[in-house]
């Protein structure tokens, strides 16, 4: 093995039923470097991974790790971690039944005399966290956070292991900034000292910012590997979609949003859920792009989710074109013109054995009602529309769903909602995991829409994404709507300024 | 942060709502058969002497539903168990001690096949320990028909070994002195029960059974060797379940094929009760006592009214159960609302 | 091969292939038993056994396949609430006498009654599971351990006869008809039961519950709803199950109508291939199920093993047909095939 | 008290009905002692098996209607739902309830040392009931009422051989399949037994199968169904209950035979409910051999007797008598049960 180098990867090939996810992939990573993984959905970053790791096994190929001659495979994460590789996966994997800490620290629990040693542990798993700035209670169950914050407490356990190699897989797609410049400032500090770290995510700007290396994957095949100064932006684009793209300059707002009048679409009196978000006000127009907006926690998905009954509101009331809507579940909005998109793919978006074409025509026939099956044709025609035009990356419509990569399940779960054609759609999140082609797709979609007289709630944790986007934004912090800002308002800085206001550190 | 507030996470409350619940339950009792000594020290003592086995079964029961699974199979190998111990000492003339190895070596190995179909071949829990079920009821029928009664005097001093407490005595109707007693048996359930106790709060494997239950795939890529974790919660369950029959069968001193019919069902009940959920990753054998003893207090319930025909004490079993359940139901309803 | 595939690929190969299995011990074990003859002008034979006393086997496994389709859980409740629509039906048609050579009330009052009295504690069911959010297993052990006392207080302890020819037609043969009722009754279910699926979407919604529940929450589906309907109909083909056993015996015997048949419908639903942690199911696969178990019985018995000691056969049978569906058990036998296969090479080239 | 022995059928009703009004005159001599001395009821606990059966119905009527107030009695009435464990618990319970007797049905024989040692302890004595309990010291009980099962067993031979002879087929091959009970309960090992015993005795006898139909009606249509179709020429079919002679004789007519005094089977059964008497009169039966539940009065007779303090036997057998088909509908309507 080269001096320096910690993990090659040679010739890797894996099929799976209908696809060939790998063939013929070199990966070679080196001590102290953080290498970048790209490449758009499907392209197969996330399987190269999970070969590496023992999740799947592969048919073609060897790895070889620094430390031992012969090639190795794992046969298990279990065998992966001995052998130095410790992993983020792209959903998040832990177990929500168990405490914070021991989600930190299970399999390595700190012991006196064979017994765990519980108050050392949860002393531990406080400093560590700590140390990523964040100030939980760790004896709390881990069910009881949210997303980004299971995504952290997942890094944080990584980090801990002190491997040799750390695989990040889109470990920031659900974070904010504040939160990624953390794990970036750690990453730093891994590379210091000598750990070699691969990290996949389809943000351009993190990858110039922290990344030395960059390999590019297409459709399960290797395009190169290169150093990040190297490659400028629009080649790298360029290399992962195979053809020449005119990158985010061209999702420059599209001309002036005709105004979808002053019809009210949504108005919200006094909503709110106790316990996560407090009674708020909120009115949105047709043809209006709304941006949520705030910190980590500061309650967008749940007044979102308020709004669309996902969480039953217990006071206040809402009003939808002007008539009062109780919701007693999400198919009372939904019979009202309503759509939500969750953040949470995995446990309230994918229904995971079934099939792209059942997940797409779902919401759909639970708004018709069971007496109105869509016909197989119809479900057909729908199914491949959407593949068209999500550029879902499937073997066949009726593949499982779980099959599909982390993006293209998201596009399968954004073309579920917009089939329903609703009048108002919430989209928490619906970038996440979703490559730098598609997004802009999304986003172009986006306005499309609200051109043609839809409302839509955008919730992102990337500023410069609602900006482009949305024509309003409201501000949240602490489970509270604490202001809006108008159209001509919106910049990175009064956004910012905003969210920080009044913020005191605790 | 300031001063720790006594919190409760749902589980915790959930579990404090059971004991709750059961002290209620045991009090009304206590004043409707006021006259007829259910206020007695040794009717209490009686729910562990009579349910001494099923607090053990019950341990390894809340074992193998934490990870996920569930074991049907435990009441047919109780009688498999009975009937082994009471054939080997009977009709083979085996010694109690030798008799009582061989038969937790027969649950270890019950459990190991039963872990590895599960655990390796991926056999869904049910189906396996449904086969076991049939299995072992069905060899204690080949291995006898017939009723053994047990007569093996070292056995029986074992079962017969009344350990009187010091106080409490009663003069009964018939003018004699009772003191309230237990058996040895109660002892051992109950070393047992904190043994498991302690294994799953304070040892790796206890933890990595409840990480196994949470979220398998989770557990798996953490790094979790789950296929063992499962295929050692279901040898543990065996052997656990062998040491139940044992302990049953100092109760009943007998081997029969039909006996302990429906036991998987009490044991999980008393688990469920107890506030372990079938779908695995919550549990605690708290509760799962917990659980038992209410069971056994319904019963007494029963016993003391005295009237109720067949049918009525099904019906009433169940309308106690189904009453019970609700209002735990209700209670968790409303702390998750509260939330 | 690819054609091979195919075959192997569809979904109830296996449980077809089990089944038949089964069936073959026979052709070794009891070559007679696949005679069939005309007596009295009614097929006759083991296989017409099979096929007949299967019968309210295959209706519950059809209700309890949707039960762990949608809610993940099983409803054990099943065997007694058969007693109880037999008892109902019987106190109906006796009008409360403990035998009666006439109906005192219309057959028609009577079966409608009892299949009523199905549905009801379906619903109860139901109420538990769906809206109380009481896990399946212990929801149905309430009406499991009150069925039968029910059943008796209906039938005051005693076993209720009604020695009046139609009442055995159900669980009999109708005169001229060589075929046992039975069969017929079996039909209407299945075919009934995969119509209602796949003439709504009821089928994807259940499947969608089963699955994520949450997901299909918020995609606007009434999961509490649907669970709620599967339950209740379990209930009601509990109900038709208790007719036909009652039938066949003439009479409601509380404490042994149903008895043990939650276990085998269950079996039945995992034989067929289906999960019994919930989501995607095959009710056809579950009705083959249930065939194979009588098929496995009455193989027993023709090969006169004792029914105390027959566990023990039904016990590897299953473990056996299990394991022959287990991706794992494929993996494994892949495995060392691969091996032996590789070491005859290495010996070969050595 | 006689031992279930050969009794003519009238006789032996008449004789049940004889020893019920004894039993109500005993019953009001009780009363009225009770009221002169303690004016307090006497305390009765008792567990019975369940309600599995009829039999077992008419048997906890039986009790039920014997130690009633009026009577001088207070009857704690346990059902173990068919589990000895909640046997055990409820004879716990009684002694805690400090009950004068505890009556016991055992659910199996097995299994009784420590907790009637705990009830002699505590000073109560316990009386058996219907099936026997194998202790290793006699005198943890204080007596025994029931059927002797062996003796049923015994007379359905003895009955099968008389019939055959009047029919002039003794010395003919006589094919026999049972459908024995449960298998380890005392009905089916009596039973089985005493037929077994008596089938010596006749050489041109043949056993070709037994198999379980577990007491129950369906059950034993299946094994019956499926012994048509393993033999030809089976001449006699017992059946340990009567319950699965209904099922046998089901499978007989489905298979295209016919059974009955006048058919080509000789069904024998055991325990003559009242179910048997209308399957006689419908002529698809021969015989039935009683299995009397009415335990009550025997077992108030006993106590009463210890109460005064006088000894009692052991062992207690109730009268039981053999019903054929040419008499059930003469006798039917004297039936209790
Ligand atoms: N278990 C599986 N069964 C079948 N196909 C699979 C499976 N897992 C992944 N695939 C397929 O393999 C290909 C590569 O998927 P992979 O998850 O590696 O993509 P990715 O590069 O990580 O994409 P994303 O950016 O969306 O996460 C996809 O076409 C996917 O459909
Ligand atoms: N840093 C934190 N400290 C404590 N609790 C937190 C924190 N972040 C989140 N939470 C908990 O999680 C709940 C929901 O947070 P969540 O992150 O979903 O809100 P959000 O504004 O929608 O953010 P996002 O959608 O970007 O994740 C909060 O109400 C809070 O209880
Ligand atoms: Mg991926
Ligand atoms: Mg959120």
């Amino acid at each position: 093995m080269e001096q320096g180098v910690v993990l090659t990867m040679r010739q890797i090939g894996k099929t799976f039923p209908g696809v060939i996810a790998l063939e013929n992939v070199d990966f070679t990573l080196r001590k102290g470097e953080i290498h970048a993984l790209m490449g758009e959905n499907g392209a197969g970053k996330s399987t190269l991974i999970k070969v590496l790791t023992g999740v799947e096994e592969f048919e073609d190929g060897e790895i070889k790790i620094e430390g031992c001659n012969e090639a190795i495979i794992n046969k298990s994460p279990q065998e992966a971690q001995k052998n130095g590789i410790s992993t983020v996966y792209q959903e998040v994997n832990l177990c929500p039944n168990l405490s914070v800490a021991e989600n930190l620290f299970i399999g390595r629990e700190p012991r006196h005399l064979g017994i765990i040693d519980w108050k050392q542990m949860n002393q531990k798993s406080k400093k560590l966290l700590a140390s990523l700035d964040i100030h939980i209670d760790v004896t709390k169950a881990l069910e009881n956070y949210s997303i980004a914050i299971q995504q952290m407490i997942a890094i944080a356990r990584a980090v801990d292991m002190s491997a040799k190699v750390l695989i990040l897989d889109e470990p920031t797609s659900s974070l904010d900034d504040s939160e990624v410049e953390k794990l970036f400032n750690l990453m730093r500090k891994l590379k210091k000292d000598g750990v070699g770290i691969v990290f996949v995510t389809h943000f351009l700007e993190q990858v110039y910012a922290v990344c030395d290396y960059i390999t590019v994957l297409r459709n399960g095949k290797l395009v190169g590997a290169y150093e990040v100064s190297q490659l400028p932006r629009i080649q790298l684009v360029a290399k992962m979609m195979g053809k020449d793209f005119d990158d985010l300059a061209a999702i420059k707002k599209m001309g002036e949003k005709e105004c979808g009048g002053d019809e009210v679409i949504i108005e919200a009196k006094n909503l709110g859920h106790s316990g996560t978000i407090k009674p708020f006000n909120i009115q949105i127009h047709k043809g209006e792009v709304i941006g949520l907006t705030g910190l980590l926690g500061s309650g967008r998905s749940e007044l979102a989710r308020c709004i669309y009954g996902a969480d039953k509101p217990d006071n206040g009331e809402l009003f939808v074109k002007g008539k009062n809507l109780l919701v007693k579940a999400p198919i009372d909005a939904m019979q009202k013109g309503m759509a939500y998109l969750p953040e949470n793919r995995k446990e309230e978006g994918i229904i995971s054995d079934l099939s792209v074409r059942e997940n797409i025509i779902i919401a759909l026939q639970a708004k018709k009602g069971m007496f109105k099956p869509i016909s197989k044709k119809e479900q057909e025609e729908f199914t491949d529309q959407y593949i068209k035009l999500l550029q879902i990356k499937t073997a066949d419509r009726e593949t499982p769903i779980k099959q599909l990569s982390g993006g293209n399940q998201q596009k399968v779960i954004l073309g579920r909602w917009l089939l329903t054609d609703p009048d108002f759609l919430i989209l928490d999140e619906p970038t996440r995991g979703i490559d730098i082609g598609t997004k802009t797709e999304i986003q172009k979609l986006v306005l499309e829409l609200a051109k043609k007289g839809m409302a839509v709630m955008f919730i992102s944790s990337e500023i410069e994404e609602m900006i482009r986007t949305c024509s309003k934004m409201a501000i949240l912090r602490d489970g509270c709507k604490v202001g809006e800002l108008n159209e001509d308002e919106l910049s990175q800085d009064s956004i910012m300024k905003a969210i920080a206001g009044g913020v005191k550190n605790d | 942060m300031g001063k720790r507030k006594f919190k409760l996470d749902g589980n915790t409350y959930l579990l404090l709502i059971t004991i709750l619940l059961f002290v209620v339950m045991y009090a009304v009792g206590m004043i409707v058969f006021q006259n007829k000594g259910f206020g007695r020290l040794q009717v209490f003592l009686n729910l562990f002497i009579s349910n001494a086995g099923l607090i053990v079964i019950a341990a390894g029961m809340t074992i193998v539903m934490i990870t996920g699974g569930i074991d049907i199979s435990v009441g047919s190998v109780v009688a498999l168990i009975s009937m082994l111990l009471a054939w080997m000492m009977e009709n083979k003339g085996i010694g109690a001690v030798p008799a009582v190895i061989i038969v937790l070596i027969v649950g270890l190995v019950f459990g190991v096949m039963q872990g590895f179909l599960v655990a390796y071949l991926k056999i869904q829990p049910f189906i396996v320990t449904l086969a076991g079920m049939f299995f072992a009821r069905g060899m204690t029928a080949i291995i006898s028909q017939e009723m053994i009664s047990i007569k093996n005097d070292v056995f029986l001093s074992w079962a017969n070994a009344n350990i009187y407490l010091p106080f409490g005595g009663i003069v009964n109707k018939k003018g004699v002195m009772l003191y309230p007693y237990v058996y040895p048996s109660v002892i051992i359930a109950i070393v047992i029960l904190i043994a498991v106790y302690i294994m799953l709060k304070y040892t790796k494997f206890g933890r990595s059974i409840y990480a196994v239950g949470g979220n398998e795939q989770s557990a798996l890529l953490m790094g979790l060797n789950v296929r063992r974790i499962k295929l050692k919660a279901y040898i543990l369950n065996g052997f656990l379940c062998a040491i139940g029959g044992f302990l049953f069968c100092l109760n009943t001193s007998a081997g029969f094929v039909e006996q302990a019919k429906g036991f998987e069902m009490e044991a999980i009940a008393s688990a469920v009760i107890g506030g372990t959920l079938l779908t695995g990753g919550v549990g605690n054998v708290i509760g799962s006592l917990f659980g038992v003893l209410i069971k056994g207090t319904i019963e007494t319930f029963i016993t003391f009214q005295g009237t109720l025909s067949s049918w009525w004490t099904k019906i009433t079993i169940a309308a106690l159960l189904a009453f019970f359940i609700i209002l735990q139901s209700l209670f968790a309803k409303a702390k998750e609302k509260s939330k | 091969m690819t054609r091979f595939k195919k075959i192997t690929g569809y979904g109830l190969f296996l449980p077809i292939l089990c089944f038949i299995l089964v069936l073959l011990i026979n052709v070794i074990k009891t070559p007679s038993f696949f005679e069939i003859s005309i007596k009295n002008g009614v097929l006759y034979g083991y296989i017409i056994d099979v096929i007949n006393r299967a019968s309210e086997l295959v209706i519950l496994a059809v209700g309890m396949t949707l039960v762990v389709a949608s809610s993940g859980g099983t409803d054990i409740s099943v065997g007694a609430v058969m007693s109880v629509a037999a008892a109902i039906c019987c106190f109906i048609l006796s009008g409360g006498q403990q035998t009666t050579n006439s109906y005192q009330n219309p057959y028609l009052l009577g079966a409608l009654v009892a299949i009523i009295i199905g549905i009801i504690c379906g619903c109860w069911n139901g109420f538990l599971v769906a809206k109380m959010k009481i896990q399946p297993m212990v929801a149905t052990l309430i009406l499991f351990t009150a069925g039968r006392g029910i059943a008796q207080l209906i039938t005051k302890g005693q076993i209720t006869y009604i020695r009046v020819d139609s009442y055995k037609l159900l669980g009999g043969n109708i005169q001229g008809i060589p075929l046992p009722t039975t069969i017929f009754v079996v039909i209407i279910v299945v075919v009934l039961a995969n119509l209602i699926l796949k003439k709504t979407a009821l089928g994807l919604y259940i499947q969608s519950v089963g699955i994520n529940a949450r997901a299909s929450r918020v995609v606007g589906l009434k999961s509490a709803q649907i669970i709620f309907l599967t339950y209740a109909f379990c209930g009601l083909c509990a109900g038709i199950a208790g007719l036909m056993a009652s039938s066949r015996i003439y009479s409601a015997d509380a404490n042994n109508i149903g008895l043990n048949m939650e276990l085998d419908a269950i079996l039945a639903v995992a034989l067929g291939g289906n999960s019994l942690s919930g989501g995607k199911f095959s009710i056809l696969g579950s009705v083959i199920g249930a065939y194979t178990i009588q098929a496995l019985t009455t193989t027993l018995y023709a090969m006169s093993v004792s029914a105390d000691q027959l566990p023990v056969y039904k016990a590897i049978v299953v473990v056996i047909i299990v394991s022959l569906q287990s991706k794992e058990f494929n993996k494994i036998v892949i495995n060392i095939k691969d091996k032996l296969v590789s070491y005859k090479e290495r010996k070969k080239v050595a | 008290s006689g031992c279930g022995g050969k009794t003519t059928t009238t006789d032996a009703t008449t004789k049940q009905e004889t020893t019920q009004e004894t039993n109500t005159d005993t019953a009001t001599d009780t009363k009225s002692e009770d009221t002169n001395a303690a004016g307090d009821t006497i305390v009765v606990g008792f567990s019975q098996v369940g309600a599995e059966s009829d039999w077992r119905t008419a048997n906890t009527e039986s009790m039920k209607t014997t130690f009633t107030e009026e009577n001088g009695y207070t009857l704690l009435f346990d059902d173990a739902q068919q589990k000895q464990e909640n046997q055990i618990k409820a004879v716990r319970n009684f002694i805690q309830q400090d009950v004068d007797y505890i009556v016991i049905a055992p659910v199996t024989e097995t299994g009784w040392d420590t907790v009637l040692k705990e009830a002699k302890d505590a000073g109560i004595p316990v009386i058996i009931v219907d099936r026997m309990v194998d202790v290793s010291d006699d005198s943890l009980y204080e007596a025994w009422v029931g059927s002797n099962f062996l003796q049923e067993g015994y007379d359905a031979a003895d009955w099968l051989a008389e019939y055959l002879d009047k029919q002039q087929r003794s010395a003919e091959d006589i094919n026999i399949v049972t459908l024995q009970g449960t298998i380890g309960a005392s009905a089916q090992i009596g039973r089985t037994d005493g037929v077994e015993e008596k089938m010596k005795e006749h050489t041109n006898w043949t056993m070709l199968e037994r198999q379980t139909g577990e007491f129950t009606q369906a059950k034993g249509q299946e094994v019956m169904e499926s012994f048509l179709k393993s033999y030809d020429d089976i001449d006699v079919v017992i059946a340990e209950n009567d319950n699965m002679a209904f099922g046998a004789i089901d499978a007989i007519k489905a298979a295209g035979k016919t059974c009955g005094p006048n058919g080509d089977i000789i069904i024998l059964s055991f325990d003559a409910v009242a179910a048997a008497f209308d399957s006689m009169i419908a002529g698809d039966m021969n015989v039935s051999i009683e299995c009397n539940p009415l335990h009550g009065p025997r077992v108030a007779e006993l106590i009463q007797k210890l109460e005064k303090g006088e000894t009692v036997d052991k062992i207690a057998y109730v009268e039981e008598g053999i019903f054929p088909a040419d008499t059930a509908a003469e006798i039917k309507p004297t039936r209790a049960y």
